[in-house]
C-alpha cells in the first residue's frame, strides 16, 4: 500500500506546487506588467503588494457560484476541473533532478502531449456549456489555435528527441550533461561527456535546434493561449473568451490551469532543449564545476530556474506584444512554423545519421 | 492478470453496442459515434491478442493503423455529413434515400 | 463554240452585274458583255453566213432507250437571228445605260436585260425543240421581269402577269406540238426533223394518214401539231387572239419595249414558225395567212386612233408581226424574216426616238412639277426644232415603217407584198382577199406614223427648255437610223431580190410577175397620199375634224376593238364564276362528304375507344395494379435506408451463426 | 483480485456502460462528451493490457482529434444543424422500431460470448503458441514497436501514410465552401 501512498504523497505536492506557483506568477505578472508600463502595479496589501494575491485568491474563493440557466449545467462544472486536471497530470512524467521523476514512463513526451490534448475537451465543453456565443466563440477559436499550433510544436518537439533517441524525458535530460551514457559533442565536433555544462545542451549539441526551440516556444505561447495567441479570450472581441460566464473557484481553477500550463510548458523546454536539470555551468580543467552544481538539489534549482526564467520571458512578451489576427495567426502557423518545424525535423535525422 | 476471455466480452459488448447505434440512431453522427464503438471493439481485440505475441507485436501495430485510419475517416465522413446537411437540411441517415441530386 | 460563248456571254455578264454590281452600277459589265457579243456573234456570221450549217451535239440525257441531244445548230436562220440580236442589244444596251441612269435598281435592270439577251440567243441557237422549249419559257420569264421592273406601278405588274398569262396559254401550244411530233418521230432534233431530207419532209401523207418513221397518225394530227405550234407563235408574237399583251406591256422601261416588244421576243414566235415551216399543211397555213393578215389589218386600224406614242408603236408593231406571219402563211418566210430584220432595225429606232422624246419630257416635266403625261402626243409638239437629231432619225425610221422607197423597210415590205399578190393570184375564194387587205393595212400604216410624226415634231412649240438626249442614247439612234436605209440590205434600191436576206433563204423562188412591178408603185403612191393626208389632218394643227373623238369608230379602235373588254367578259368573268361555283360545291357538296366520313370515322372510333377502355384498358390496368400492389409490398425492402439493409444484413447473418452454433 | 485488477475491471464498467449511455441519450452533445469517457476508459484497458503506446495514440488521436474534429463540426454548421442534433426525445414508437435492433445486436452479442467461452489458444502443429514469449509489464513497448514499424511493417506504415495524406486532402476539399460545391 506504500506504494499507492507515496503515489499520492507526490500528486499532493504537485498540486501544492502549481497551486503556490500560480499565486507567485500572478503578482509576477502584475508587477511585471507594472514595471514595464512603468507604474508601480499591487502595493497596498503587504509590503510592495506581496500579499496581494492571497487577497485574490480569497474573494475568488468567498465568491458565489453563478450557473446560467441556459447552461447545461454538467458540463459547466466538470469543463474547468477537466481543464486543470489535463494539465495537472502532465506534471506526472517531468523530471526535477537526476533521478526525481514523479513517474518514470517512457514515452513521457508522448504522454503530456496525449494528455494536454485532453485540455481542449475542457475548453469546449465550457464554450458550449456556458451557452453564451461568446464563450462558444472563444472556445473554437482557442481549439482551432491549439489543434494548429499542437503541430509545429510536436514536430519540433520530435526533432529534439530524435537528438536525444528517447521519449523518455528524464533520459532525454541525462542526456545533455556529464551523466549522459552515450558519447555527446558540442556542435557535433566535441565530445563534451566530461566537460558538460552549457555545451552539452541540445540546442548546442545540434545547433539547428535553436529553431527548433524558438518554434516550439512560440507554439507554446499559443496553447497557453497568452499574448500575442490570446485571441480566444480577447477583451475587446469577446469579453473573455470560453471563461466569461465563469466566477468564483471555478475561476480560479482556469486561473491555476493557464499559469500551470505556463510552467509546464516552459519546463517542457528547458527538459527537450536547454539541459533540463543540468547545470549551465561547464567542467573547466581542474574547476570541476558541472560536477560540483550536479545533484538532486542542485537539479531542482536549475530546472525551477531555467523554467522560470521562461515564465518571464513570456509574460515580458505578453506586456510588449500587440495581438495578432486570425488570418495572421493561421499564416504564421501553417506557412511558417510548421514548415520550418518539419525542416529541423529534416535535420535532426541527417544529423542522426551523419555528425552524431 | 485480466483473462484473454474478459477482454474478448468486452469488446463484444462495444461491438454490439456499436451496431445497435449503427441500426437505431437518427443521426449520422451518432451512426459515426457507432461505428468508432465497433472499430475500438477490434482495437481492443488487437491489443489484447498482441499480448501474446512478443516478437512481431502486430496487434499493436493494425491497433495503432486501426485507429490512426478510424481517424482518417472520421474526418472525411464528417465532411461527407457537413456537405450532406447543406443539400438535405438532414442528417438523419433515414430521410436520405434518394440517389438523385 | 463562239455561238456559245456569245450566247453564254449575256448570261455571265447578267451573274456578273449582279454580283459586281457596286462600282459604276453595272452599266460597265453589261456594256462590255454585250460588245463582246457582238464581236463574237458578228464572227459567227461572218463564218457561217452562206455556208453549210454547222451542227455539235451531245448527249444530254437518256429515258429507256431514246437518248435526248442537246446542242447547237448554225445555219443561215439562227445566225441572222444571233447578228440581229447581239446587234440591237448592244445599241440598246448603250441606250439604256443613259436612258436609266438615275434609275436605283439599275443593277436589277442589268441582270433582267442580261438573262434576257441570254435566253433569246439560246433560243435560236439551240438545235432540239426541247432545248427551244426551254429558252422560249426563260424568254417568257426574263420579258416578265422586265416589263415589270418598275415594279411599283401597279400598271406594270399587271402587265406583266397579263404578259405572262397569255404567253403560258401559248406554251400550251408550244409544248403540245412537241408532244405531237415527239409521239410521231421519237425525237426532237432539229435536223432531224426539219431538214430537207428530214423526217417531216420525207413522212408522206397518204389516202389520211400521215406516215412517220417510226408510226403513223391520222392526218388531222398534223394538222394539229401545225396548228398547235401556230398557237404558240400566236401568244409570243402577238397574234389576234392572243395579242392584247403587247401594248400593256409598254408599261416596262422603253428600251426594254424597244428591245423585246419590238425587236426579239416577238420574233421568236416568228422564228419558230419559220424553223418549223416543213411542219405545215395547207390548211394551217390558210389559218396562219388569214390570222397574219386580219391582225395587221386590225392593228393598224387601232394604231390610228391611239394617244400613247408607245401605245402607237406597240399596235404598229403587231401590225408589222402580222405581215411577218402573213407572209410565213403564204408560204414564203424568207420574205418573213426579211421583214422581221429590217422591222428590227426601224421598230427598235423608233421605240428609241420616243423613249428619247419621253425622257426629255418627263425630265422636264419632273422639273417643273408638271403632272402631264409624257407619252401623250396631244402634248406634244414642235420638237423638231428642239430635238433635230431624233426628228431626223425618227423620220427615217417612219418612212421605212411606211415603206417609202431608199429604205429598208420598202424592200421587205415589198417583198411580203409581192409574194401576198403571188399568192393570192392562185387562190380562188374569199382568201384572195388578203393582198388587198395587206395593201390597205400599208397605207393606214402610212398615215398612222405621219400622224404619229406630224404630231409629235410639228405644230406649235410647247416646251422651251427641251433640248436633245444625251450622247450616249443619240449614237445608237443615228447608227440604227443608218441601219434603216437600203444600202445596208440591198445594192439595188427598189429590188428587194437583190436584197442579200433574200439570197440567203432558197426556200422556194418568188414568181416574178407583173406584181412585182406595181406593187411597189402602188405602195409608194399610195403611202404618199396617205402622208399628205396625214399633213392634211394633223401637220396643219386641223386635227379632230375628221377623226372626232366621239366617233364609235374612234372609240372602237381606241379601245383596240374591245379585246381587252371581250376577254373579260368572256373568260375572265365566268371563269371567275366558275370557280365560285367550284368553291361552292367544293365547300358544300366535296367537304360534306369528307365531314360525313369523318364524322362516321369518330363514332367508330368512338365505340372502339370505349372497347378499348373498358375491356382491353380493364385487362392491362388489372395486371398493372396487380404488379403495382406487389411492387408497393417489396419496395419497402428497398426503401434507400441504409440502416435497415445493414439491419437486415446483420440479421441474416446472424441466423446463420445461430444455425451453426444450435442446430 | 490487486487494486491494478480492480482498476481494470471498474474501466471496463465505464466502458460498457458510457458507451450504452452514449447510444442512448438523447442529449446528442452529451453523448460526445460522454463518447470521451469511453475513450478514456478505453485507453486505460489497453494500459492494462501492456499496450502503453497504443493508448496514448489513442488518446492522442481520439480525444485530441477526432472528438474535437465532431465537436467542431458541430459548432462550426449552423444553427439548426445544432438545433437538429438535439434530438427530441425518444418517441414510443421509434422505441418500438428500434427493439428489432436490440434484438439483432444482442442476438450477436450472445453469438460473440458464445464464442468466447469455449475459446482455446492452439498452436498449429510442429510451433509453438509463444515463440518469443509474452509481453511483461517491464517491456519497452515503444522500442519494440519502433523496430517493427521500420522493418517488418514498414509497407503497411508507408501506406497508412499515403491513406492519410489522401484522407486529409479530400476531407479538406469536401467541407470547403467551395464555388464549384455541386
Amino acid at each position: 500500500m506504500n506504494f499507492y501512498l507515496t503515489y499520492l504523497l507526490v500528486a499532493t505536492l504537485l498540486f501544492a506546487f502549481t497551486a503556490i506557483f500560480a499565486l507567485v506568477a500572478l503578482y509576477a505578472e502584475r508587477k511585471v506588467s507594472a514595471f514595464i508600463q512603468d507604474r508601480l502595479g499591487p502595493m497596498e496589501t503587504g509590503k510592495f503588494g506581496l500579499l496581494q494575491p492571497f487577497a485574490d485568491i480569497l474573494k475568488m474563493l468567498h465568491k458565489e457560484f453563478i450557473i446560467p440557466s441556459a447552461a447545461d449545467k454538467v458540463l459547466f462544472t466538470l469543463a474547468p476541473i477537466i481543464i486543470y486536471v489535463a494539465v495537472y497530470m502532465g506534471f506526472a512524467t517531468l523530471p526535477w533532478a537526476p533521478g526525481v521523476v514523479p513517474v518514470s514512463l517512457n514515452l513521457g513526451v508522448f504522454y503530456i502531449f496525449a494528455i494536454l490534448s485532453v485540455e481542449t475537451v475542457g475548453i469546449l465543453m465550457a464554450g458550449w456549456g456556458s451557452n453564451n456565443k461568446y464563450a462558444l466563440l472563444g472556445s473554437m477559436r482557442s481549439v482551432a489555435q491549439i489543434v494548429s499550433y499542437e503541430i509545429p510544436a510536436g514536430v519540433s518537439v520530435i526533432a529534439a528527441v530524435m537528438i536525444s533517441q528517447s521519449l523518455d524525458l528524464q533520459e532525454v535530460s541525462a542526456e545533455q550533461g556529464i551523466l549522459a551514457a552515450h558519447p555527446i559533442k558540442f556542435l557535433g565536433i566535441w565530445t563534451v561527456n566530461h566537460t558538460g555544462g552549457i555545451l552539452a545542451w541540445n540546442i548546442f549539441q545540434a545547433p539547428h535546434l535553436i529553431v527548433a526551440f524558438v518554434i516550439y516556444f512560440i507554439a507554446s505561447l499559443a496553447e497557453c493561449n497568452r499574448a500575442p495567441f490570446d485571441i480566444p479570450e480577447a477583451e475587446s472581441e469577446l469579453v473573455a473568451g470560453f471563461h466569461v460566464e465563469y466566477s468564483g473557484i471555478r475561476f480560479a481553477f482556469f486561473f491555476l490551469a493557464e499559469y500551470s500550463m505556463m510552467f509546464l510548458v516552459s519546463m517542457i523546454a528547458a527538459l527537450l532543449f536547454l539541459g533540463g536539470w543540468n547545470t549551465p555551468l561547464p567542467n573547466i580543467g581542474p574547476a570541476r564545476l558541472a560536477d560540483w552544481t550536479t545533484g538532486t538539489a542542485w537539479g531542482i534549482c536549475w530546472i525551477v530556474m531555467k523554467a522560470i526564467i521562461l515564465v518571464g520571458t513570456q509574460i515580458w512578451i505578453r506586456w510588449t506584444l500587440p495581438r495578432l489576427r486570425v488570418d495572421q495567426l493561421m499564416n504564421l502557423c501553417w506557412k511558417i512554423l510548421t514548415p520550418v518545424a518539419f525542416a529541423c525535423m529534416l535535420i535532426s535525422g541527417i544529423w542522426r545519421l551523419a555528425v552524431m | 492478470m485480466i483473462p484473454l476471455e474478459h477482454y474478448l466480452l468486452i469488446s463484444a459488448a462495444l461491438f454490439c453496442i456499436g451496431l445497435y447505434a449503427v441500426f437505431t440512431r437518427r443521426n449520422a453522427i451518432q451512426v459515426l459515434i457507432g461505428i468508432e464503438f465497433m472499430i475500438n471493439a477490434a482495437v481492443i481485440n488487437f491489443v489484447a491478442f498482441s499480448k501474446y505475441d512478443k516478437a512481431k507485436l502486430g496487434g499493436q501495430v493494425f491497433a495503432l493503423f486501426a485507429i490512426v485510419l478510424a481517424a482518417a475517416g472520421v474526418a472525411v465522413a464528417l465532411a461527407i455529413i457537413l456537405n450532406v446537411y447543406k443539400y438535405y437540411k438532414t442528417i438523419d441517415p433515414g430521410k436520405i434515400d434518394e440517389l438523385r441530386d | 463554240m463562239l455561238a456559245c460563248g456569245a450566247a453564254v456571254i449575256p448570261l455571265l455578264g447578267a451573274i456578273a452585274t449582279y454580283t459586281f454590281s457596286k462600282r459604276n452600277r453595272g452599266s460597265g459589265i453589261a456594256i462590255a458583255g454585250s460588245v463582246l457579243t457582238f464581236v463574237l456573234s458578228a464572227l459567227v456570221f461572218y463564218t457561217t453566213w452562206d455556208h453549210t450549217a454547222i451542227h455539235r451535239q451531245i448527249s444530254w440525257f437518256t429515258i429507256g432507250d431514246l437518248t435526248f441531244t442537246a446542242g447547237v445548230l448554225l445555219n443561215n436562220l439562227s445566225v441572222l437571228m444571233l447578228f440581229l440580236i447581239s446587234g440591237i442589244s448592244l445599241l440598246v444596251h448603250i441606250y439604256s445605260a443613259a436612258y436609266m441612269k438615275l434609275d436605283p435598281r439599275l443593277p436589277v435592270y442589268w441582270t433582267c436585260l442580261g438573262l434576257f439577251c441570254f435566253s433569246m440567243m439560246a433560243l435560236v441557237v439551240a438545235d432540239s425543240l426541247l432545248l427551244i422549249y426551254l429558252f422560249w419559257e426563260l424568254v417568257g420569264f426574263s420579258s416578265y421581269l422586265l416589263i415589270g421592273f418598275w415594279n411599283t406601278r401597279q400598271a406594270a405588274v399587271l402587265a406583266n402577269k397579263k404578259a405572262f398569262i397569255i404567253n403560258r396559254i401559248g406554251d400550251i401550244g408550244f409544248l403540245a406540238g412537241i408532244m405531237v411530233l415527239f409521239s410521231q418521230y421519237h425525237t426532237l432534233d432539229l435536223v432531224t426533223l426539219f431538214s430537207d431530207h428530214g423526217l417531216v419532209a420525207s413522212s408522206p401523207r397518204i389516202g389520211g394518214v400521215w406516215v412517220g418513221a417510226t408510226g403513223q397518225l391520222s392526218q388531222a394530227w398534223l394538222t394539229i401539231a401545225g396548228a398547235v405550234f401556230f398557237f404558240g407563235a400566236m401568244a409570243k408574237s402577238a397574234q389576234f387572239p392572243l395579242h392584247t399583251w403587247l401594248p400593256d406591256a409598254m408599261e416596262g422601261p422603253t428600251p426594254v419595249s424597244s428591245l423585246i416588244h419590238a425587236a426579239t421576243m416577238v420574233a421568236a414566235g416568228v422564228f419558230l414558225l419559220v424553223r418549223v415551216f416543213p411542219l405545215f399543211d395547207q390548211t394551217v397555213l390558210l389559218l396562219i395567212a388569214s390570222i397574219g393578215t386580219f391582225t395587221a389589218f386590225m392593228a393598224a386600224t387601232i394604231a390610228l386612233a391611239q394617244h400613247d406614242i408607245k401605245k402607237i408603236l406597240a399596235w404598229s408593231t403587231i401590225s408589222q408581226l402580222g405581215y411577218m406571219i402573213a407572209a410565213i402563211g403564204m408560204g414564203s418566210p424568207e420574205s418573213a424574216m426579211f421583214h422581221l430584220a429590217t422591222h428590227a432595225f426601224f421598230k427598235c429606232l423608233l421605240f428609241l426616238s420616243a423613249g428619247a422624246v419621253i425622257h426629255e419630257l418627263q425630265h422636264h416635266y419632273a422639273k417643273s412639277g408638271d403632272t402631264t403625261d409624257p407619252q401623250d402626243i396631244r402634248n406634244m409638239g414642235g420638237l423638231r426644232k428642239k430635238m433635230p437629231v431624233t426628228f431626223i432619225v425618227m423620220t427615217i425610221a417612219a418612212l421605212a415603217l411606211a415603206g417609202f422607197p431608199g429604205t429598208s423597210g420598202f424592200l421587205s415590205k415589198d417583198a411580203v407584198l409581192v409574194s401576198a399578190f403571188g399568192w393570192g393570184a392562185a387562190e380562188q375564194n374569199v382568201f384572195s382577199v388578203i393582198p388587198y387587205l395587206l395593201f390597205v393595212t400599208s397605207l393606214l400604216t402610212a398615215f398612222y406614223v405621219a400622224r404619229l410624226i406630224f404630231k409629235v415634231f410639228f405644230g406649235p412649240a410647247g416646251q422651251e427648255e427641251l433640248h436633245e438626249a444625251p450622247a450616249p442614247m443619240r449614237w445608237p439612234m443615228i447608227v440604227l437610223a443608218l441601219c434603216c436605209l437600203f444600202p445596208l440590205f440591198s445594192v439595188n434600191p427598189v429590188s428587194f431580190e437583190s436584197a442579200w436576206i433574200m439570197a440567203g433563204f432558197y426556200l422556194n423562188a418568188v414568181e416574178a410577175g407583173a406584181y412585182h412591178t406595181y406593187v411597189p408603185v402602188l405602195v409608194s403612191l399610195g403611202g404618199t397620199a396617205a402622208v399628205f393626208f396625214a399633213w392634211f389632218c394633223y401637220g396643219r394643227n386641223r386635227s379632230g375634224n375628221i377623226f372626232t373623238d366621239k366617233g364609235m369608230l374612234y372609240r372602237f379602235a381606241l379601245n383596240g376593238w374591245y379585246f381587252d373588254k371581250l376577254y373579260l367578259a368572256v373568260f375572265v368573268k365566268p371563269v371567275v364564276l366558275l370557280s365560285r361555283i367550284l368553291f361552292g360545291f367544293d365547300k358544300k357538296v366535296v367537304d360534306g362528304l369528307v365531314n360525313a366520313v369523318g364524322s362516321l370515322g369518330l363514332s367508330l372510333s368512338a365505340v372502339s375507344r370505349w372497347t378499348d377502355r373498358y375491356l382491353v384498358d380493364a385487362a392491362v390496368n388489372g395486371l398493372g395494379s396487380i404488379s403495382k400492389t406487389i411492387g408497393n409490398f417489396t419496395r419497402n425492402f428497398q426503401n434507400g435506408r441504409v440502416q435497415y439493409y445493414l439491419l437486415a444484413t446483420v440479421a441474416g447473418v446472424l441466423l446463420f451463426f445461430m444455425f451453426t452454433y444450435f442446430l | 483480485m490487486n487494486p491494478g485488477e480492480l482498476i481494470c475491471y471498474i474501466l471496463a464498467g465505464v466502458v460498457v456502460i458510457s458507451a450504452l449511455v452514449v447510444v442512448l441519450t438523447a442529449n446528442l452533445v452529451r453523448s460526445v462528451f460522454l463518447f470521451f469517457v469511453t475513450l478514456f476508459a478505453l485507453a486505460g484497458l489497453y494500459v492494462f493490457s501492456l499496450a502503453d503506446f497504443v493508448a496514448v495514440t489513442q488518446v492522442i488521436v481520439y480525444v485530441g482529434g477526432v472528438l474535437v474534429l465532431m465537436l467542431f463540426a458541430f459548432m462550426l454548421s449552423n444553427k439548426e444543424l445544432l438545433n437538429s442534433l438535439r434530438q427530441p426525445a425518444a418517441a414510443k414508437l421509434s422505441m418500438l422500431t428500434n427493439i428489432p435492433a436490440g434484438i439483432v445486436a444482442a442476438g450477436v452479442f450472445t453469438v460473440l460470448a458464445i464464442s468466447t467461452k469455449g475459446l482455446q489458444l492452439a498452436a498449429p502443429s510442429g510451433m509453438s503458441l509463444f515463440p518469443a514469449g509474452m509481453l511483461n509489464a517491464g517491456d519497452n513497448t515503444i522500442h519494440l514497436l519502433g523496430v517493427r514499424l521500420m522493418t517488418n511493417y514498414l509497407l503497411p506504415f508507408e501506406l497508412a501514410s499515403v491513406f492519410l495524406l489522401m484522407a486529409l486532402i479530400g476531407a479538406a476539399h469536401l467541407a470547403r465552401k467551395g464555388k464549384e460545391s455541386t
